[in-house]
């Protein structure tokens, strides 16, 4: 991955495969609202890839100087493994896991490149994953840990 | 001396300055009047902005053709006092045609100006302007008796009618004046002179608390104006009568604006610290005390 | 007593033909009621005022003006609660003689009235005699609440309570009740609205004579006055 | 004791029909005297009001307990407070509520001010009335300085609306001995100037002596009460009789005299403005700082008070001025009688002495039997 | 033994008192009979020296159809205070007068004709206006009569005026109630 | 006549060289006194109560809407306008006012030609005195209402943790009257309470002492009404207007005031709730509050409800997740078997998708409601979860209320902040155990009641706020277990929401206890849904979303309780039953109003 645009066909995959990941998730998922659940989701993930789409058309730019708070809600979470019956509260860790580790990936990949612009792209792209995960924390902690 | 046209610009002259001297003396006096109440009062033009007010109110509603010459009468009665009075000894200009009066006349003219407001102020045929009449008609009676015997006395004094030379005989020395030469009637004209200038305690007539304001109860827009006319000009000229019989008359102006102020200030002086009077209690008063006075006056010349 | 014999009667009709506008006739109130008026005996000055024109010449109008204003003389009519703080507007405190403001014992020599808080329908009465009897070009204050919308007395059974219906009012203050302070801003604030030639209330008065009329009617059901005007 | 009035043929002549008011500078406020004249001397007087009838009592009985009191006051313009201590006492003797004591100094000396104010409001009137108009001047503003006070002590100057039933609305401001101290000094000072010029006046006394009197025996006859009747000589006076608030806690004089004519009557109320102060003095000093000024209430927007019924009456400056209240347990009050002394000092009295005095003497002959109309027509 | 109870003793064998309510220490109110009423008063006035009366008014009880009259008699020598009440009928009130026993009393039962509508016959100048002047409805301190709705009927109120109840209000524009988008009938 | 009586007067001439007394500008010169009652001025904290206008006695106020005001619970949104052609500046609406927002200013002169003008909305319309800061203020010490709520008696913590006898004991009658006389009766609590009770109306009959017309009122809108008097959120109350000075009315113990003064037989009589059949009969699912709720509405429509309970009782929630110390059961059963006395009929044991099938539901009802609550407990997801002696808080309550014992122990933590774990944690501590509660927010932000926080630390319970669990370690005892937690810093939500709190791992805790109770929340479960029909129900996240009267996509199915709504009380999943008991009445062809 030597160009920006590469480097952002890489992460529109990615977005790809996690749509596709949680959408046949939701094929399998044996509860009503899972299903509905999982797809959107799935639909959240399209809506990244997106975004970057748009970014690779230079309708517009990934800020990286942005600061992402990290609630940290994952940190200390079970790694669960996805299955049928999986219920919300575990498709939200799953999805707070995946999206910690897209952006441990990009941060990495930041760490390891030179080329400032590049480095730029990967920063931008790891501050995206921080705030989709940033989404999730929110999510689980407005949702599941509604008493705590 | 013998009339002469020129005359007739001469007293319109001196009317004219009398008029302007009344508005601010007037207004002064009620000044004065204020501060002992503790208050500034009116402004010193005011009378003028209610003249030219009150001329300029549209409205007019008339009684009769007496409603009319009520006022008219009145100031009659003080333009004529004035006329036939000299008001500045020895002044050719403003002498006026006080060479052809004498104090009857003027007497008469006091009491014409009176008479012609009973006249209007009845034709109103609003019973306070009826009562006001009445009782100022009974308390200027009274207020004249003792005055009459003050003119009688310094008539007898002086051997003659003649203001102008009654004046003349005053000149020369302050000691001179009636006022010490014939002390008992100055006392008992000033009662007069007190009982006939509308303030309390002997302002029954007006009674703003009683019958409302008495005679010109009716009386607005140019007749009022008219009225208020008259109300600077008639004190003066009574003023300027027992000026210039009493007190030696005036050789200039400045003498004439300071004993009339003096004189005028008489009246508020009582005027200001007093209640008011019932009628028939002032008439009680000025057969008690003036009458007597005056009588003593005569006896004494 | 015998009836009159009716040859010794005079034809008063024919002999002193009332004016137009002296014979009784309808107005319509504006609630659309029709109301009978007969003028001699519901108009308290014999006759319906008339417009008063201005002077042909702006600066002699003006100057008038300029004189009506530095000269308002105000009826002595406490009409409410207002008129107890009319006193201290006219003593040393205050000293609105300074102004050239006077009271006037008496409505025939006085242009302003100053309705002083609430109106009942007895006083009201008088209010509009006194008015009617006052010279124009004349002006009318409300003084508190009570004229403007019928103040605390809003469900007497005796006040009023919209005081423009029944006589044109060329200024309102506020207040229950308004200190001698807002009064005396009341009456300078008239006394521009005079100088500018804008308090016409007398005009109004009369060019909506019949709608007064029909509103004055409507509250006050006893014509009957003391028999002379005060 | 009613007399049938004279018949009088007016179309004699000998009479005249004189209307004195409502526009009228020499009557008290807004009423009118319909006088039978002959000559100047009067013959018969009627006296009309309801200029000034606001149905009061019929207002009182659609608001509710707490909304009469911002409207009682009203029912006596010149002299507001008791009205709405009056309110207040009767609301709380139905309720049972007790203010606090320092509500009631408070009260106390909110009383004493009003009277002291509406005293020197008639002294004026008085001087007026006999064509003094320099008294009325000073009387007037002096007056004003005391309306200064209440306006810094409660919020307005003529309806004070302070006296709330339990206790009273706001503690006194900072300053405020100091500043009501220096008002009394100065219309004590004034008080001795009004008396050189109007009581040792010759005018004044000729005018005033013999003018009005009342006889001893009309004083039950005519319900004559306050300074009116202990002019007439009956030392009666409720704030000794039957002590409200802490009146027996000062120290004051029942003054009379015997002549029970208008000068009489001055003289009595010129004396007891010379107690007012003596009293105000008093309570400024030992009024409570601390210490609740207002009893525990209920929600007044839904304020029953029990049913009953009572009357209530405190000596105001005109006599006795009482509330009787009747209560049905609702929220509403059932009834509510203001007994207001000129009631019958205005009508039935004025009526009665007008006769065979002049018609000058009218106007003084309301003003010194102290009038207010408001109160007689509420 | 109070002196209100000892009174009513007194003349409680020639008069048929009743509701005798201490109100407090100086304060008494009873009831007597409208026949025996003035004759009570005058005995009261002349030997029991209760000869201030402080006023003379009406309570309107129109649930009972009564109008009940309340004279407050004052001793200055006792210092006690004693109310009489007397019931009228309401409908046909009428009443015998006492202006012969105290001046004022006159002028309370002017009032009273006027506000209430109850007769005095011989009472002085008992039918003139009072403080009414063209009053066209029924007397406006009787119970039935309501100001408000006369007030507003007659002398109008200004316009402009409007008010909202916050409950309400808030019922509009926080929860209204759903009725054009109701579901379907579904059979 | 003596001779001083003619010279004295004369005396006073010397006044004429006194300074007169006059003001020379006097409108300048004489600002109003700082107590003067001048103009009205209101200030942000207004929310329009309107209690000004209730005891203006000129009507002289009125509440007008303003523009550019958020419309929010607990403020109306509209603000008083003053007409000053009535105002008589008694200043009653400054004393009155329950936000002391209202003030009057010292400005006095306003002076205009129309008459029309002197309108305005205090505040908000700009006036030449909204600046002034002198003026009439209501003194501190002085009250027209009254501010302090009538105390009730209640068992002292001492006591209330010896066992499960009612902790709250109702007010006495006196007592019950004096506290709804402090009502101003606003109504600004209805909009926030999830039912929309008429609160005011039925606080004035506990004032009146009608406690039939306040049960007909009650039961207008909640027939849970004797259960809501005493474990209801009373969101209401925290919009009280009395709460702004003073504290809010017990409007949750005057519901109870009510309830405990009429006698369960008097009820039918009271209510008037005459039954007839219509022949149509919905099928509701659970009978917890927001089922029976619906099940009553519906039957008083006359429509045939059953009522499939998977539980042995009835209540739901409030049966097995509340304890008996807040609710009695007796009083529970006093609303539930009002209820079921109009011919309710409960299937116990019966659990849809086990016992029947839903479809089998959907076919025999001509509708069905849907309010199965949530009642599987979030697990915690950390390390160490399996621990034996990490329980559920549910598990804890629902033994208790069964009479089991849940073994929990001598020295609890509880895990959560809702009300769950305070239930849990009290009901510990009845059980003699040392109790602590990890919180990973503050205490301010806990959702549970702050009456349940207050009287669980007053009763001994230890709240640790801003603790996060992290690990479960077994400790050495096989009956132990170890809890690691860390401290959290709170940050602030960028949407405004409540602050979240971020784990410090610098600071980290270790303790050991008998056990471990977790209460950090539920979830639902709808598994027995066929998902042929997910296609045409909404959700989110875990919930429903119904639409109108509570109805979902699928027609015949109307959802409610804290399984469809966000609010999770009794008092919503009442309010949903009613509303889609109207639903249903319209849905199956009758008027929407009843």
């Amino acid at each position: 991955m030597n160009t920006v645009d590469e480097i952002l066909d890489f992460a529109i995959e990615r977005e790809q495969q996690a749509a596709d990941f949680y959408s046949s998730l939701a094929d399998r998922a044996q509860s009503a609202w899972m299903k509905e659940m999982l797809l959107s989701f799935s639909q959240e993930e399209m809506r990244h890839k997106g975004k970057l789409k748009s970014v690779k058309l230079g309708d517009r730019l990934l800020k990286a100087d942005q600061h992402v708070q990290d609630l940290k809600v994952s940190d200390y979470l079970v790694d669960i493994e996805p299955t049928a019956d999986i219920s919300l509260q575990d498709a939200l860790i799953v999805a707070m896991k995946r999206e910690k580790a897209a952006y441990r990936l990009y941060s990495d990949m930041a760490r390891t490149i030179d080329d400032p612009e590049l480095k730029q792209m990967f920063l931008g792209l790891a501050q995206e994953e921080a705030k989709h995960k940033l989404y999730f924390e929110v999510q689980y902690d407005d949702q599941i840990m509604r008493d705590n | 001396m013998t009339f002469e046209w020129i005359q007739i610009p001469y007293a319109l002259l001196t009317v004219f300055i009398i008029l302007n001297y009344g508005m601010i003396m007037t207004a002064i006096m009620q000044k004065i009047g204020a501060r002992v109440g503790g208050r500034y009062g009116i402004p010193v033009w005011q009378n003028y902005i209610d003249l030219v007010k009150n001329w300029a109110l549209r409205t007019k509603i008339t009684h009769g053709v007496m409603f009319y010459l009520g006022p008219v009468f009145r100031l009659t009665g003080g333009l004529g006092l004035i006329l036939f009075v000299p008001t500045i000894y020895g002044s050719v200009m403003h002498q006026n045609f006080s060479y052809s009066g004498d104090l009857i006349l003027a007497l008469y003219f006091i009491f014409f100006g009176t008479l012609g407001m009973a006249l209007g102020a009845g034709e109103s045929g609003h019973p306070h302007s009826a009562i006001g009449v009445s009782r100022g008609l009974a308390q200027v009676t009274a207020a004249e008796l003792p005055l009459a015997l003050a003119v009688f006395s310094i008539s007898l004094q002086y051997q003659t009618l003649n203001i102008t030379e009654i004046v003349a005989a005053q000149q020369g020395s302050i000691f001179n004046w009636t006022l010490f030469t014939n002390p008992l009637a100055v006392i008992a004209a000033m009662f007069g002179f007190v009982g006939t200038m509308m303030r309390s305690p002997f302002d029954v007539v007006l009674a703003p608390q009683e019958i409302p304001i008495g005679p010109p109860t009716e009386y607005h827009s140019a007749y009022l104006a008219l009225m208020q006319t008259n109300r600077v000009i008639f004190p003066i000229a009574k003023t300027i009568i027992y000026m210039n019989l009493f007190f030696g008359g005036a050789t200039g102006w400045g003498a004439f604006a300071v004993k009339v102020f003096a004189l005028y200030f008489v009246t508020v002086f009582i005027g200001v610290v007093h209640p008011r009077f019932r009628v028939e209690q002032s008439i009680r008063f000025f057969l008690k005390w003036g009458l007597p006075v005056g009588i003593l006056a005569i006896m004494a010349v | 007593m015998k009836d009159m014999d009716k040859s010794f009667k005079k034809d008063t009709e024919t002999e002193f033909p009332l004016r137009e506008e002296m014979r009784p006739h309808q107005v319509t109130a504006p609630d659309g009621q029709v109301i009978d008026i007969d003028p001699l005996q519901d108009y308290f000055c014999q006759e319906p005022p008339k417009v008063h024109a201005k002077s042909y010449f702006k600066i002699v109008e003006d100057f008038y003006n300029w004189a009506r204003a530095h000269s308002l003389w105000i009826l002595g009519f406490g009409t409410g609660c207002g008129a107890i703080e009319m006193r201290p507007l006219m003593t040393p405190r205050f000293d609105a003689y300074r102004y050239g403001i006077q009271w006037r014992p008496t409505p025939r020599q006085a242009n302003l009235l100053v309705i002083s808080g609430y109106l009942s329908v007895k006083t009201l009465k008088r209010a509009i005699r006194a008015y009617e009897q006052m010279p124009a070009p004349k002006y009318v204050v409300g003084l508190g609440s009570c004229t403007i919308n019928g103040g605390m007395y809003w469900d007497s059974y005796n006040t009023i309570n919209k005081f423009d219906e029944f006589l044109p009012v060329d200024l309102y203050i506020t207040g229950c009740m308004p200190r001698p302070e807002v009064l005396m801003a009341g009456v300078l604030e008239l006394k521009k609205k005079i100088k500018e030639g804008r308090a016409d209330g007398a005009n109004r008065y009369v060019e909506n004579f019949e709608w007064y009329k029909a509103n004055q009617k409507r509250v006050i059901k006893n014509w009957n006055m003391p028999d002379y005007n005060w | 004791m009613f007399e049938p009035t004279p018949q009088v043929d007016l179309s004699s002549g000998k009479y005249l029909k004189l209307w004195q008011g409502p526009q009228h500078p020499g009557i008290t406020g807004n009423m009118a005297l319909e006088l039978t004249t002959m000559g100047d001397e009067i013959v018969d007087c009627k006296t009309h009001v309801g200029y000034l009838h606001r149905g009061f009592e019929k207002l009182m009985e659609r608001r509710t307990f707490i909304q009469n009191f911002p409207i009682v006051c009203r029912i006596a313009v010149p002299e507001p407070t008791f009205n709405e201590y009056l309110y207040a006492a009767v609301v709380e003797e139905l309720t049972g509520i007790e203010s606090p004591e320092r509500a009631e100094w408070i009260r106390t000396l909110n009383l004493e001010l009003m009277r002291l104010a509406s005293y020197l409001m008639w002294l004026g009137g008085i001087g007026a009335a006999f064509g003094q108009g320099t008294v009325y001047q000073w009387t007037v503003t002096h007056r004003d300085y005391i309306l200064d006070l209440f306006e810094e002590m409660t919020g307005a100057r003529v309806y004070h609306m302070y006296i709330v039933p339990g206790g009273v609305r706001g503690r006194l401001p900072e300053g405020f001995e100091e500043r009501c101290n220096d008002v009394l000094n100065r219309v004590e000072k004034l008080l001795f100037d009004v008396e050189k010029v109007l009581f040792n006046n010759f005018v004044f006394k000729k005018r005033t002596k013999g003018l009005g009197v009342i006889a001893p025996e009309m004083v039950d006859q005519y319900g004559i009460t306050g300074p009116n009747q202990r002019a007439a000589g009956f030392v009666r006076d409720l704030r000794r009789d039957a002590p409200y608030l802490v009146y027996d806690q000062l120290e004051f004089d029942v003054i009379t005299a015997t002549e029970s004519d208008a000068y009489a009557r001055s003289w009595v109320r010129y004396q007891e403005m010379h107690q007012g102060i003596r009293m105000l003095r008093q309570c400024l000093e030992r009024t409570p700082r601390e210490g609740p000024f207002q009893a525990r209430m209920p929600n007044v927007l839904h304020w029953e008070v029990p049913a009953g019924e009572t009357y209530v009456k405190a000596e105001c400056t005109r006599g006795e001025y009482g509330y009787y209240m009747v209560t049905d347990g609702s929220e509403y009050v059932r009834r509510v009688h203001v007994r207001g002394p000129s009631y019958t000092h205005a009508i039935a009295l004025m009526e009665k002495l007008a006769v065979g005095t002049n018609i000058a003497d009218t106007a003084g002959l309301m003003v010194s039997l102290h009038t207010y109309p408001p109160e007689i027509e509420r | 033994m109070s002196t209100a109870t000892d009174l009513l003793e007194r003349f409680g064998t020639n008069y048929r008192i009743s509701e005798v309510n201490e109100q407090k220490a100086d304060l008494t109110f009873f009831k007597v009979p409208k026949d025996q009423a003035v004759r009570l008063l005058r005995e009261l006035r002349d030997d029991a020296g209760y000869t201030h009366l402080a006023f003379l008014t009406n309570i309107d009880y129109i649930e009972r159809g009564i109008f009940t009259l309340n004279y407050m008699l004052h001793n200055y020598d006792t210092r006690h205070t004693l109310g009489m009440h007397v019931d009228l009928d309401r409908d046909n009130a009428e009443m015998e007068s006492i202006h012969n026993m105290w001046a004022q009393a006159a002028t309370y039962q002017r009032e009273l004709r006027e506000m209430y509508g109850i007769r005095f016959p011989g009472s002085p100048r008992l039918d003139d206006d009072f403080c009414l002047e063209g009053w066209d409805q029924i007397p406006p301190m009787r119970k039935e009569f309501d100001t408000a709705a006369f007030s507003l009927a007659r002398f109008y109120s200004r316009d402009g005026r409007g008010t909202e109840d916050p409950r309400e209000h808030m019922k509009q524009q926080l929860y209204p109630t759903h009725t054009d988008d109701a579901p379907e009938g579904g059979n | 006549m003596s001779l001083k009586d003619l010279i004295s007067p004369f005396y006073v001439w010397q006044r004429a060289f006194e300074k007169p007394y006059t003001q020379k500008r006097p409108i300048e010169d004489r600002p109003g006194a700082p107590r003067y009652r001048g103009f009205h001025m209101n200030s942000e904290d207004c929310i329009g109560c309107g209690t000004c206008e209730s005891i203006c006695q000129n009507r002289a106020i009125d509440m007008v809407p303003v523009e550019g005001l958020e419309q929010r619970p607990g403020d109306s949104g509209l603000r008083p306008r003053f007409d000053y052609g009535r105002c008589c500046w008694c200043a009653l609406c400054v004393d009155i006012c329950t936000t002391r927002s209202l003030h009057l200013s010292n400005h006095y002169a306003w002076v205009t030609e129309d008459p029309d003008a002197f309108h305005f909305t205090a505040g908000t319309d700009p006036m030449p005195w909204n600046e002034n800061s002198l003026g009439y203020r209501r003194d501190d010490d002085y009250h027209l209402l009254v501010h302090d709520r009538i105390e009730m008696e209640m068992l002292g913590p001492d006591e209330s943790v010896r066992g499960f006898d009612e902790v709250m004991k109702g007010y006495t009658e006196e007592q019950a009257v004096l506290e709804a006389d402090r009502c101003v009766e606003c109504g600004i609590c209805v909009a926030t309470c999830p039912a929309h009770m008429s609160v005011p109306d039925y606080i004035r009959s506990v004032r009146k002492r009608d406690y039939e017309t306040g049960l007909r009122l009650l039961y207008e809108t909640n027939p849970f009404s004797s259960t809501c008097g005493r474990i209801c959120t009373h969101r209401c109350e925290t919009v009280c207007v009395m709460g702004y000075q003073g504290d809010p009315i017990a409007i949750r113990f005057l519901k109870r005031a009510i309830v405990d003064r009429v006698p369960a037989e008097r009820y039918r009589e009271i209510l008037g709730d005459d039954v007839s059949d219509n022949g149509r009969t919905v099928g509701v699912i659970g009978a917890g509050p927001g089922g029976m709720s619906a099940a009553y509405y519906l039957r008083r429509l006359g429509y045939g409800v059953t009522v499939y309970e998977a539980q042995a009782r009835a209540g739901g929630m409030l049966r097995y997740g509340v304890p008996s110390y807040r609710l009695p059961d007796d009083q529970l059963d006093k609303d539930i078997d009002y209820i079921r006395s109009l011919g309710v009929e409960v299937r116990f044991n019966t659990l849809v998708g086990r016992d029947v099938t839903f479809q089998s539901l959907l076919d025999t009802h001509d509708a069905v409601f849907l309010a199965v609550g949530l009642n599987q407990p979030s697990a915690l997801r950390i390390n160490g979860e399996e621990h034996p002696r990490v329980l559920s808080g549910l598990k804890v309550l629902d033994d208790v209320a069964n009479g089991l014992d849940p073994g929990i122990g001598r020295k609890v933590a509880v895990i959560g902040g809702g009300n769950v774990a305070m239930d849990a944690a009290r009901v510990s501590r009845r059980m003699g155990a040392e109790v602590t509660v990890l919180y990973r927010r503050r205490i301010e932000d806990m959702p549970a009641d702050p009456d349940e926080i207050h009287e669980s630390q007053a009763e001994g319970c230890t709240l640790v706020a801003q603790a996060i669990p992290v690990e479960i370690k077994p400790a050495a005892s096989e009956a132990q277990v170890t809890i690691v937690w860390g401290e959290a810093e709170m940050v602030a939500d960028d949407k405004g929401g409540r602050p979240r709190p971020v784990l410090q791992e610098d600071r980290m805790h270790e303790e050991t206890y008998d056990c471990v109770i977790a209460a950090i929340g539920q979830g639902g479960q709808i598994d027995f849904i066929p998902s042929d029909y997910r296609e045409q129900i909404e959700f989110k996240w875990n919930k429903f979303v119904p639409g109108d009267y509570q109805q979902t996509g699928l027609a015949k199915l109307f959802v409610g309780g804290d399984i469809a709504n966000s609010r999770a009380d009794a008092i919503s999943a009442i309010e949903d039953g009613h509303h889609a008991a109207r639903g249903i009445h319209r849905f199956l062809g009758g008027s929407a109003d009843a």
